[in-house]
């Protein structure tokens, strides 16, 4: 564990990481509970391009027990898109986390309702 | 009628009953007696059912009722008036009686008017709920709701536990009049004096053990008090 | 280990915190559905502490404990006489309206050009203190399961110590125990509110972990599945809701493939476990016997 | 004051169904000290299973019902043998906790046999609310009422007036009385149990029916409601719990129109609580598991 960690721990001054911005759209694969999903990431008004994407997922209710793999997602067509298939165990509305690393190292919560015929971002 | 060979009953690890025999005639009294926790009341619970003995058996006319639950033995005629009487609180004199008919398939009117007439202050009291009633009226419920399953052997545990002498006296009464009516007793009782003047045989228990059987007449009773109070002579 | 196994890993620590005080409870005789409005508090203090008020992480655990255990022993003083299913109902109100509360609960202040703090159903975004401090999931869950063996290395040394044997001995007969001189409500306040700082610093870390919380994350569920993984480890041992939460999720994860009838399966097996096993796989009989071993 | 009738109308509606629900959990109750966290579970159960009919054969409204009852009744039989039977003494928690673990089966089992979050349900009654002067009491709640009024009546009738009743009071009243005077006292417990779940079954029907769609949250909705108002009437007493019910169902219909919905449960919890606080007489003050 390194030791560097401990000082971290008091250090309080806040790093002010510019904000990056993420967008969704899944659409159902046929199969149960596969849905396939484009992801467009920009920061500041720029697509963001290069980074390595990671997508968990998980419920509002009982938030630590469904765990799910997280998928690495693939470089899209268009730039600062990327395109992930997520496996659920059942529908609903999934919080989405996308764990960013690579040029931007950035964490993202969206959420997704999945519903069985089609899906449809919530907020 | 009744046959205990070596009952063994414990509660985890503690031997209530170690290897405990009796036999109850048909139609007589035997009474129990001994000092506090010997082991009384465990005899009971287990002849009737509610606990189940480690080893040892119980033949009831011949059959074997050991491993029964307590409502087949009941069915099977052996009912239990137990400790601190038990009665249902929230309902009526008549619905305990009604209770303690329930298993019964033939009809029970007739039964019931016998009981009113053994006890009448119980047909005064019929629309009361049992909770309201004294010691001695629920110890007569207990005891007439146990006579609704007509038993043919009914068990006492300690009936006059916690009664004024005066109702003492009206249940050993009731225990002569039913005996007279050729309902077999087995009778657990601290009153010694009292027991001693029903009963036909009797024994004597001391820390889960057998320590004395006879006839009333067999021991001194002083000699036998003492021990049934303060148990057998220590060397 | 990849992120997949850290996060289970870590989840696995973070469930421990609540299912702990869910056991305290039991063992100290008491059913409580409330644990997770107390994990909620904790995880909630904590957000605002670091993320608004700009506190290191240590700093908002200690204040989120502490509100933990002010929040269980307001709940706790004017149910101290209930027993049973009485206290089980007193504490789900409890922490439902406290669930409610969070629904209800809309404070943001502006920092940059957005506005960061709690808003209501939408939830607390960005507790992103460990985040931004550069701390791997890696290095988190060696904070949670330091924090966890720290807690357990207490309750071991406490298990065996007098208070140990007061609390078991409130478990078994409260009555019994008063008449022994203990002081019944005093040591049960005790309880409660300890147990409302244990599922508090789980929620703190939970907070951190998930850097998004939201009053759904506090319902029910978490509750009595708490208390569930408290009874199924067994109540002999501070290792029995460890157990507990490691056999459900745990197994949940090892039974993928089973995907569609996980629950089926694992419901029955606890349903039957319990049947011949009451007070859970290590109860008071098991500890005994693997200690006459060791 | 048209809006004050109007809420009370409804919320005597609502508190039937509420009254059914902590009916059943009180004779579950009465008869094994036990809350049955599965019983809002087993009648999600038996309403997925009238669907599944409704879906796969087009049932008649009544055939919908009577599969909706066994169904619920199969399902709390299976709870009481798995789940209470063999917790006879002591171990309330496991009996719980073992109850909350077939919750969670019934709810996975339904998400399986009909995966989409929401299914339609058809319609109890086509029409219109009826109108009693400028009040609307629609047809489904009036339904509700009469079906817990008949639920009550002849529950009354079978505790008070039947061998079997008086079988079941006693073993509600002391369960070692009632083995030692004869009384399979687990017999009892197993068909007051399947008596329980087919009211549920039938409480679920109805509630199903006059929303017109069923939901997995059927289960947890019953059960908190049921438990609820249970507890508002005094747990354990059969009339309490047509009381609390009622109470409850007033209680949320008015202050969801005067407060909103999220303050309407949190005033129910409230009110619960300090009830559960300050002890009224009418709580009986038996230590309850």
């Amino acid at each position: 564990m390194r030791l560097t960690l401990l000082i971290f721990l008091f250090i309080s001054a806040p790093v002010l990481a510019q904000r990056t911005e993420a967008d969704l759209k899944c659409n159902y694969s046929g199969k149960d509970f596969i849905y396939d999903c484009i992801i467009r990431l920009s920061r500041g008004g720029e697509p963001l391009s290069g980074a390595q994407v990671s997508v968990g997922a998980d419920m509002p209710s009982m938030p630590m027990a469904h765990n799910l793999k997280p998928v690495k997602a693939r470089p899209g067509k268009k730039p600062g898109e990327y395109a992930a298939r997520l496996d659920l165990e059942m529908p609903g509305e999934w919080t989405l986390k996308l764990r960013l690393a690579g040029p931007v190292r950035d964490l993202l919560i969206v959420h997704y309702n999945f519903t069985e015929s089609g899906t449809a971002p919530r907020k | 009628m009744l046959t205990v060979r070596d009952l063994v009953t414990t509660y985890g690890k503690i031997e209530a009953l170690k290897g405990v025999s009796l036999q109850v005639r048909e139609g007589s009294i035997t009474c129990v007696l001994g000092p506090n926790g010997a082991g009384k009341t465990t005899l009971m619970m287990t002849i009737a059912g509610v606990l189940r003995p480690r080893k040892g058996t119980i033949a009831f006319r011949g059959e074997p009722i050991a491993a029964l639950a307590p409502h087949a033995i009941v069915a099977r005629g052996v009912a239990l008036v137990p400790e601190n009487r038990l009665v249902f609180p929230r309902m009526t004199v008549l619905e305990n009686l009604h209770a303690g008919a329930y298993q019964r398939k033939d009809p029970y009117e007739n039964d019931l008017e016998k009981i009113f007439a053994r006890f009448p202050r119980l047909k005064e009291r019929a629309s009361q709920d049992a909770g309201t009633l004294s010691g001695g009226e629920q110890q007569m419920l207990a005891v007439a709701r146990a006579l609704m399953s007509r038993p043919k052997l009914l068990l006492m545990d300690e009936p006059s536990l916690g009664l004024a002498p005066l109702v003492v006296e009206e249940i050993f009464r009731t225990i002569a009049e039913l005996h007279r009516d050729g309902t077999s007793i087995l009778l657990v009782e601290q009153n010694a004096h009292m027991a001693l003047k029903v009963a036909q045989h009797f024994y004597l228990i001391e820390q889960g053990r057998v320590t004395f059987s006879g006839d009333p007449g067999s021991l001194a009773e002083d000699e036998l008090i003492r021990r049934a109070y303060l148990g057998s002579a220590r060397a | 280990m990849d992120e997949y196994a850290i996060g289970v890993l870590t989840n696995i620590g973070l469930f421990s915190f609540v299912a702990l005080s869910a056991w305290l409870l039991l063992v100290a005789g008491e059913l409580s559905f409330g644990q997770q409005a107390f994990f909620g508090v904790g995880a909630y203090a904590a957000g605002i502490c670091t993320t608004m008020l700009g506190w290191p992480l240590p700093l908002a655990a200690l204040a989120a404990m502490a509100l933990g255990a002010a929040a269980a022993a307001l709940v706790g003083l004017p149910t101290l006489r209930l027993r049973g299913l009485y206290f089980a109902m007193a504490t789900l109100a409890a922490a439902e309206m406290l669930r409610i509360l969070f629904e209800l609960f809309h404070w943001q202040i502006a920092l940059g050009d957005d506005r960061i703090g709690p808003d209501g159903t939408q939830g607390f975004r960005g507790i992103r203190w460990m985040f931004e401090r550069g701390i791997e999931p890696l290095d988190f869950l060696a904070i949670v399961w330091i924090l966890l063996v720290g807690v357990v290395v207490i309750f071991l040394r406490i298990e065996n110590s007098r208070l140990g044997a007061t609390v078991r001995a409130l478990g078994h007969d409260p009555e019994l125990a008063r008449s022994a001189g203990i002081d019944v409500d005093r040591l049960k306040l005790g309880v409660v509110a300890a147990g409302g700082a244990l599922a508090a610093l789980g929620g703190a870390l939970f907070a951190h972990h998930n850097t998004y919380i939201e009053p759904r994350n506090f319902d029910i569920m978490l509750g009595v599945h708490s208390l569930a993984y408290g009874l199924i480890g067994g109540l002999g041992t501070v290792f029995g809701p460890l157990l507990g939460v490691a056999l459900d999720i745990g197994v949940l994860e090892a039974t993928r493939s089973l995907q569609g009838y996980r629950m089926i399966v694992f419901g029955g097996l606890v349903a039957v476990l319990l049947v011949f096993r009451p007070r859970g796989l290590l109860d008071e009989r098991a500890v005994h016997w693997i200690k006459s071993r060791l | 004051m048209i809006d004050f009738l109007q809420n009370t109308l409804d919320g005597l509606a609502l508190g039937a169904s509420y009254a059914l629900l902590a009916l059943g959990f009180t004779l579950i109750f009465g008869v094994l000290r036990r809350a049955n966290l599965a019983y809002g579970p087993a009648i999600m159960f038996g309403c997925y299973c009238a669907t599944w009919a409704y879906l796969k054969t087009g049932l008649g409204l009544l055939a919908l019902a009577l599969i909706a009852m066994v169904g619920s009744m199969l399902a709390g039989v299976y709870v009481e043998r798995l789940c209470f039977a063999p917790h006879r003494k002591g171990a309330a928690a496991a009996a719980m906790v073992a109850s909350f673990a077939l919750w969670m089966q019934f709810e996975e089992l339904a998400t399986l046999a009909l995966p989409r979050h929401l299914y339609a349900f058809p319609a109890l009654y086509e029409g219109g609310p009826l109108s009693l002067g400028r009040l609307g009491l629609r047809i489904e709640s009036l339904v509700m009422l009469v079906a817990a009024i008949l639920v009550g009546t002849a529950l009354w009738g079978i505790l008070y007036r039947s061998r079997f009743g008086t079988a079941v009071r006693a073993v509600i009243d002391s369960p070692a009385a009632a083995e030692l005077s004869g009384i399979n006292v687990s017999a009892v417990s197993l068909r007051v149990f399947a008596l329980a779940s087919a009211i549920g079954g039938l409480t679920g029907f109805l509630i199903v029916s006059g929303n017109e769609q069923v939901t997995p949250m059927l289960g947890m909705w019953s059960t908190l409601k049921g438990m609820l108002a249970m507890m508002l009437g005094g747990l354990g007493s059969l009339p309490g719990a047509i009381a609390g019910g009622v109470a409850l169902g007033l209680i949320e219909a008015h202050s969801q129109w005067y407060l909103g919905p999220q303050l309407r449960d949190f005033i129910a919890y409230l009110l619960l609580f300090i009830l559960l606080a300050f002890r009224p007489p009418w709580m009986n003050t038996r230590s309850a598991y």
